[in-house]
């Protein structure tokens, strides 16, 4: 137990401008920090570095210890001092009390047909960061833009977040690995702070910037800090800076960088990345995560964790068939860009705070800094601005709904009519799309393929393991759902136009509503056709309704299929065959395409050709979902969250990301 | 009006020709003539020797090919405007597929040797309606190959 | 085998093609001919791995992590054998504190595979039944109990090597990293609680029937002054061996013998098969065993019997169980993690060679070690491979006792009989050294 | 005796109580000895799983068929050969466990070398003795459904595997690099931290990272993880980290040296034995303990 005896506390008036705490005195600091009932996060050595873990006093920091860092290599030595923060960033980023490593996010259960979802409550014990740099300031202050910036609120991240204290440390050195000063970042602590510290031989500069932190620091047995003591401080923070320099010139980086997506250099780095992922674990801001499911052997029990994941790895953009970034090449470009160029279309920042983690702990020390320089020549490219918001879901929280009808449509695709859903998908449109989760498995993005009062219908094809089971769900049964999630069909630009609909295979599902919608509508529209392509004439989703619309509906109903019997005499090609001929005006037409992407970009060249501008036509992509809402990273595609942006882009959007290999 | 004219007319309907010059279009309807046939009728068959170059003009036209054991396969079916008969362009001027109308259709045909004679003493005319030939060929190519890929088969993921 | 084709007045012929709950592939074969035994055979058909090939060319620390893999239940064995060996040739000192967490790791494996062999291998033979599993349905408590001393030692080693099974943290020179005392401390209750049961255990186990048996073997087994033998102390017989612990050749050799991937260690004086393990640890160190141990094997009043009945090794077993949780709670009370886990050390040419003792008994390892600090040759001697002999002498003798039960009844109890030396067959295979029989 | 509680949405409806079988070849037993380490589970589990045939274990047996067959251990003697597919015949979902089974474990070091060389070196009498030139993966002679990587394999992935079997989803294993665990708990990294050479980059996830943990670097034993650049670690290990060929070539044989790509780096750096005789031996003697 530590006694304090401070004649000063509580009789002293608050100090103007900085004070001056004697070394031995931060002790105090933390005590008091401690009885405020916070765990105290600071620097301490272990494992021959300088971590960040829970302190209780001085002597569990690093006293007189200083680092040696350089691409690849961390060494501690012996300073000739008795500093205590006489070091730069180690191996630990704050993120892993704001954002752990693994967290549990729901706990489902299943007793007969009965499931539940509970969403699991943040650890939300409060702790005070002592020691964070400018540049971990910096990366928080990023975080809180992914994470609570935008329609979305990660809960978790909000609640940790939110009883965080930061006590914050000036450098007085940097390492060769540092380069803040290039990202805006540092070396200055500038604000996101409670207090910050400025070290000095004899003790510390002291100053308050919160009303928190004026609190604490009225307790403190502090003296005005003296005009030498301030100069002083001043000038060792400048130093820093000018030892740092500019190591890479930041202006225009992100459309320099965009603009060398086929650079050599790409795969030169990957012949020395051994994409580990170090980089990106111990990057302060990468926030890409992957969910697990444990489940008790009875099945009666499973929590859906959520952990770090990276980019690098070869599973993070899997999907059936392959992953879409499958060379080594592709997953560092990837990052690179995504950390320095489409970060800011995302969040409106750069990814990197220049803390130079990713370089001194990449095994094999690439130096992200040589390649950007090497990289990104000065060539600008003109960005784009996301379209709508959908609405607003966390993702740990699912509501549970029943299956009151299953349709078979085709030998592996079945519709279910679900209701007790979400009130939220009353108010859900065209080609938005849910989550949906079964106790065990993970949740699935399923597009709706249509609105109810007072439900949906989800037509889903039993492809794995996971939509097999969901397939085979019995009426009274009962499923998760989030969202509805996602952007929509833009009918509204499709109002007084000829709207050409062109999909093939289970793309008519989330252009069902739009069908819905027209003929609840009809006049608003000029023509509408429908171009629909199955593998054969049995694969024909929705064939009663494909009958109502064409007969009675007022839509040009088109079919054809890949292959079909002498007895089919209907058409037989692909679908863009149904009207590469067609001699169309297609000034005033919007076009919706919903299929396998290379037929996406068949039917987009095509309509093209028809003179349908980019801006008109529309795609809906298929990408790796795990949250649904851009927090999860797995479904990035250049700048855009697939889940959260799209899944509807315009060809225009997308301009040269469209159809290109490793994206 | 005269029999020419109206198969300039036809023709102009046709996406293969509507794009060539008058002069190359009424060079064609002197080479061609219309045929018109009942759904059902089949109007060349896989691998026998067929001289004639066709643009459809209305109706559908089903061209299958026979496999073994699965029987006859329709692998396209040819739209209004398409050409749908080009072996007479193609030594040794025999079918690749079988042709079939499956709805009544109306065409225009024009005879294997009086064409390719036309083609090779005028330039101009060879000119302008080979390029159309091979937008049609590179068509019906990229087309095959995508159906070859079989994009809406599912892809049955392993179950472990 | 020509023999096997003669016609000849009751001729038995008991076979049991793959021995189950024995770890590794072995077989048994026992003919009688008019009440005579003619052969009596533990085969052995695990596949040779040829370990001691392996090895050669590399360095003591890769030797540590590959002679592990002989046996997925007695890595530990293997480790402390090869990190013994070198350190006596590079007269490397360990911090006492190191030498402190060896023996723990030891109770750790002594834990785990003695309550695995009792419980889960060998009960089911006395109490009829094909095995734990089947046992636990009319026994689930006992079962349940067994499962948490098998993980209290389990977790032991886990807390020191990171896993139970071919643990990472032993090196030439003691620990790649030693424990926090706090880390052994949480786990101190676990093992407090295995104490409970293990003395439950030896009560239990000296209650069970023993078939008739009636043989002394000569016993061999390190013995120490002061310590149940573990990793050190001199190699002792019943009948007046007396080495060091790198002297085991002195005394010993093995043999190849047809039909088997194994070989039949010998003493050199002729004097015929001798046994390792639990029974003789108990003969030759009972005065050793920790104070809880001792008294409760004296409770038993089943000392001589140990010695005599081959059946009774369960109860010695039992001790020893004891023994390992009681003093592994010694070790952790006493814990001060070491003030250097690993010393600093330089290889020298010579031979390496040292003798522990691993849960199934006397443990040889050799090698030879060129200027480079690389593996020129080696020579590992398994229990198993030593009690071979011996085993096979004990089904000569089991024979009788089984003349007049049915063939099923008779081929059991024999099984029942080579499980009590819980032979580790993986470890028996494939040791030899050609040299050795040259020599 | 509890029925299993697979819920009736799945995928493949297990059938009551799935039969499982445990067999082993040229191996340790260490892997199947983890199925009995799974102390707080194993009552359970025979509770889910009807265990026919698992000899380490219990004296029933089984000649199938089996709905799970693990199967542990490298195909290294000629009975092998047909025992292995006689099993896949009698099998539906065959897991192979363990570094031996995956990937010809530790004993396929030999595969290097010259077998009879080996066999004489070892044993009195060769000829008495039946074993293969080259000991090599299950998934060489038949198609495995799964495997569990690992010398030994990790308890947790095992349990996570019986789990999807009976929930009827594919087993969560990560084909990741070991980094991404050790970094997830925060060990400090022993090659950027204390200069150890550190496979963890090239192996399979799935230990948890214990070599880091525990002071020293990972030595592969869940084996090449998917497109692992072991030339680019080799290059950087032997530029960098100033090693020789032969050394780093040790790093790679190891007890997954067989499977691609640290095949390559072994038969291209040496590293274990090519013959008979002779060490591969540095001029300075080894040393050790040093941080």
């Amino acid at each position: 137990m530590v006694i304090r005896t401070t004649p000063l506390r509580g009789h002293r008036p608050a100090l103007e401008g900085p004070g001056f705490l004697a070394r031995a005195d931060l002790q105090i600091l933390i005590d008091l920090l401690r009885d405020d009932g916070r765990r105290v996060i600071g620097p301490t050595v272990s494992d021959g570095a300088i971590i960040f873990d829970e302190i209780t006093s001085l002597d569990d920091l690093p006293r007189g210890i200083g680092d040696e860092q350089a691409p690849g290599r961390y060494r501690l030595r012996r300073r000739n001092d008795e500093r205590l923060f006489g070091f730069v960033v180690g191996p630990t980023a704050w993120k892993k009390w704001t954002f752990p490593a693994l967290v549990p996010l729901t706990v489902a259960t299943k007793d007969g047909h009965k499931v539940s979802f509970t969403p699991q409550p943040p650890d939300s014990s409060p702790v005070a960061f002592l020691g964070a740099r400018a540049c971990d300031i910096a990366a928080l202050g990023i975080h809180d833009t992914v994470f609570t910036g935008t329609a979305f609120i990660d809960p978790d991240y909000a609640a940790r977040r939110a009883r965080v204290f930061i006590v914050a440390v000036q450098c007085t050195n940097a390492a060769s690995t540092c380069f803040c000063t290039s990202m805006g970042t540092g070396p200055e602590v500038d604000g996101g702070h409670d207090i910050l510290l400025t070290e000095l031989d004899g003790g510390f500069l002291i100053e308050a910037d919160s009303a928190a932190g004026h609190v604490l620091m009225d307790k403190l047995p502090l003296r005005a800090a003296s005009a030498t003591e301030q100069y002083g401080a001043a000038a060792t923070v400048a130093a820093v800076r000018a030892r740092i320099g500019d190591p890479v010139p930041a202006a225009g980086l992100p459309d320099r960088l965009l603009a060398q997506l086929d650079h050599p250099r790409w795969a030169q780095v990957a012949e020395r990345c051994i994409t580990c992922g170090n980089c990106t674990l111990a990057c302060p801001t990468c926030f890409c995560t992957t969910l697990t499911q444990t489940t008790d052997l009875s099945g009666s029990e499973s929590i859906m964790y959520r952990s770090w994941d990276s980019c690098f790895s070869p599973g993070f953009a899997k999907v059936a068939g392959g992953s879409f970034r499958s060379r080594p090449r592709d997953r560092y470009r990837q990052w690179l860009t995504h950390k320095f160029a489409t970060w800011w279309d995302q969040f409106g920042s750069s990814g990197c705070v220049g803390c130079g983690r990713c370089i001194t702990w990449c095994p094999v020390g690439i130096d992200v800094r040589d390649e950007l320089n090497a990289i990104a020549p000065a060539v600008p490219l003109v960005p784009e601005t996301p379209i709508v918001e959908p609405v607003a879901a966390t993702p740990n929280d699912f509501v549970t709904a029943r299956v009151v009808a299953t349709r078979q449509e085709t030998v592996d695709t079945t519709t279910l009519t679900l209701t007790g859903t979400d009130p939220a998908f009353a108010q859900g449109s065209t080609g938005q799309f849910a989550m949906v989760a079964l106790p065990g498995f993970p949740p699935l993005p399923i597009s709706i393929s249509r609105f109810l009062p007072d439900g949906i219908e989800l037509t889903i094809r039993g492809a794995g393991p996971a939509t097999k089971a969901m397939c085979a769900l019995q009426v009274g049964e009962q499923l998760g759902l989030r969202g509805p999630l996602g952007n929509n069909w833009p009918l509204d630009r499709a109002v007084g136009r000829d709207l050409v609909i062109v999909t093939g295979g289970i793309g008519l599902a989330p252009l069902r509503p739009v069908l819905h919608a027209i003929v609840g509508g009809r006049r608003r529209f000029g023509d509408v056709k429908l171009f629909y392509g199955a593998r054969t004439p049995a694969d024909l989703l929705y064939r009663d309704e494909l009958e109502r619309w064409g007969a009675s509906d007022g839509i040009e109903v088109s079919l054809t299929v890949d292959r079909a019997g002498p007895d089919w005499t209907g058409r037989v090609g692909i679908v863009t065959h149904l009207f590469d001929q067609a001699v169309w005006d297609g000034a005033n037409m919007i076009a919706f395409v919903c299929g396998p992407e290379r037929m996406m970009q068949a039917t987009a060249t095509t309509l093209a050709g028809r003179g349908v501008p980019a801006s008109r036509i529309h795609v809906t992509l298929e990408r790796h979902m795990e949250c649904g809402i851009g927090l999860c990273g797995h479904c990035q595609m250049g700048k855009y969250f697939v889940c959260r942006d799209g899944p509807v882009f315009s060809i225009g959007q997308l301009g040269d990301i469209f159809g290109r290999e490793g994206i | 009006m005269n029999e020419t004219a109206a198969l300039v007319a036809a023709l102009n309907t046709s996406w293969f020709a509507s794009g060539l010059s008058e002069k190359a279009q009424t060079r064609l309807a002197e080479l061609g003539r219309r045929f018109t046939a009942e759904p059902g009728t089949e109007l060349f068959r896989e691998g026998e020797s067929s001289d004639t170059f066709g643009i459809l003009v209305h109706g559908r036209v089903a061209l299958r090919t026979l496999v073994p054991e699965r029987g006859d396969i329709t692998i396209l079916t040819v739209e209004p405007g398409d050409v749908y008969l080009w072996s007479a362009l193609v030594p040794p001027y025999r079918a690749s597929s079988t042709g079939t109308a499956i709805e009544p259709i109306e065409s225009i045909i024009f005879e294997g040797a009086a064409l390719r004679a036309a083609l090779r003493d005028e330039c101009e005319l060879a000119a302008a309606l080979y390029p159309r030939v091979l937008v049609a060929v590179a068509r019906r190519l990229y087309a095959t190959r995508l159906q070859m890929l079989d994009l809406f088969a599912t892809q049955q993921v392993k179950e472990w | 085998m020509s023999t096997a084709t003669k016609k000849v007045v009751d001729e038995r012929l008991y076979e049991v093609g793959e021995l189950t709950r024995v770890e590794g592939e072995g077989s048994l074969r026992l003919r009688v001919r008019d009440g005579e035994v003619i052969e009596a055979r533990l085969g052995i058909f695990e596949t040779p791995r040829y370990f001691e090939q392996l090895v050669v060319g590399r360095t003591p620390d890769e030797v540590i992590d590959m002679v592990a893999r002989i046996c997925g239940i007695c890595p530990v064995a293997y480790q402390m054998s090869a990190s013994h060996a070198f350190e006596d040739l590079f007269g490397i000192r360990i911090d006492p504190s190191s030498r402190a967490l060896r023996r723990l790791f030891y109770c750790g494996e002594w834990i785990e595979s003695h309550a695995l062999h009792i419980y889960l291998l060998h009960a089911p033979d006395f109490l009829g039944y094909p095995s734990a599993i089947d046992m636990a349905a009319d026994h689930k408590p006992l079962v349940e109990q067994a499962l948490r001393m098998k993980k209290a030692g389990n977790r032991l080693v886990t807390i020191l090597g990171g896993r139970p099974i071919h643990p990472v943290s032993v090196r030439v020179g003691g620990w790649s990293r030693a424990p926090r005392a706090a880390e052994l401390k949480e786990h101190r209750a676990a093992l407090a609680d295995g104490l409970a049961f293990a003395q439950e255990t030896v009560k239990i186990v000296s209650g069970f029937t023993m078939p008739a048996f009636a043989r002394e073997p000569r016993v061999v087994s390190l013995r120490h002054a002061a310590e149940y033998p573990f990793n050190d102390g001199r190699i002792v017989s019943s009948d007046g061996i007396d080495l060091a612990p790198s002297a085991w050749r002195d005394a010993f050799s093995e043999i190849h013998v047809e039909g088997s991937n194994a070989l039949h260690a010998r003493s050199l004086d002729g004097k015929g098969p001798y046994l390792v393990g639990p029974a003789a640890r108990v003969a030759l160190a009972a005065g050793q065993l920790h104070p809880l141990a001792k008294e409760a094997l004296d409770a038993t009043g089943l000392a001589d019997l140990i010695r005599t009945n081959m059946y009774a090794s369960i109860v010695a077993r039992a001790v020893e169980l004891l023994h390992a949780f009681a003093e592994a709670i010694d070790i952790i009370d006493a814990y001060r993690p070491p003030a250097e886990a690993l010393v600093p050390w330089q290889s020298r040419p010579g031979v390496a060679a040292w003798a522990t003792e691993a849960p199934r008994g006397l443990l040889f390892h050799r090698y030879e070690v060129d200027e480079a600090g690389r593996i020129r040759s080696a020579q590992i001697v398994p229990p198993t491979s030593q009690n071979q002999a011996a085993i096979e002498a004990d089904l000569m003798v089991a024979a009788k006792e089984v003349l007049d039960l049915s063939h099923e009844a008779a081929t059991h109890r024999l099984e029942q009989m080579i499980r009590s030396y819980d032979p580790c067959i993986s470890c028996a295979t494939h040791f030899l050294d050609l040299t050795i029989e040259e020599a | 005796m509890a029925t299993h509680a697979t819920p009736a949405v799945h995928a493949t409806p297990a059938v009551a109580r799935p039969r499982v079988g445990v067999v082993k070849f040229a191996s340790c037993d260490g892997c199947q000895l983890t199925l009995l380490d799974l102390e707080d589970e194993l009552l359970s589990i025979v509770e889910h799983f009807e265990i026919v045939d698992f000899p380490e274990a219990t004296s029933s047996r089984s000649e199938g068929p089996y709905d799970v067959l693990f199967v542990e251990g490298s195909v290294s003697e000629p009975a092998h050969l047909e025992r292995i597919v006689d099993l896949r015949r009698r099998t539906r979902h065959l897991v192979t466990i363990g570094a031996c089974a995956t990937a010809g474990g530790i004993q396929a070091l030999r595969n290097w070398g010259d077998h009879d060389a080996f066999r004489a070196g070892v044993y009195a009498h060769p000829e008495w003795v039946q074993s293969l030139a080259r000991s090599t993966p299950i998934a060489e002679h038949v198609t495995v459904d799964a495997e569990l990587r690992g010398c030994p394999i990790d308890p947790g992935q095992l349990v996570e595997l019986l789990t999807a079997l009976t929930t009827g989803r594919r087993p969560q294993l990560r084909d990741e690099s070991v980094c991404m665990e050790c970094k997830r708990r925060g060990v400090v990294c022993v090659m950027v931290g204390k200069g150890m050479p550190c496979l963890g980059q090239v192996t399979q996830t799935g230990c948890g990272a214990i070599c880091p943990r525990f002071g020293r670097g990972c030595y592969g034993c869940f084996g090449p993880r998917e497109q692992a650049n072991a030339a680019g670690l080799t290059r950087h290990l032997q530029m960098a980290g100033d090693r020789s060929r032969e050394e780093v070539g040790r790093l790679f044989a190891g007890f997954t040296a067989y499977n691609e790509p640290f095949r390559s780096m072994v038969t291209e750096l040496g590293g274990t034995r090519t013959g008979r005789t002779g060490t591969v031996a540095d001029a300075a003697p080894t040393t050790g303990g040093k941080r």
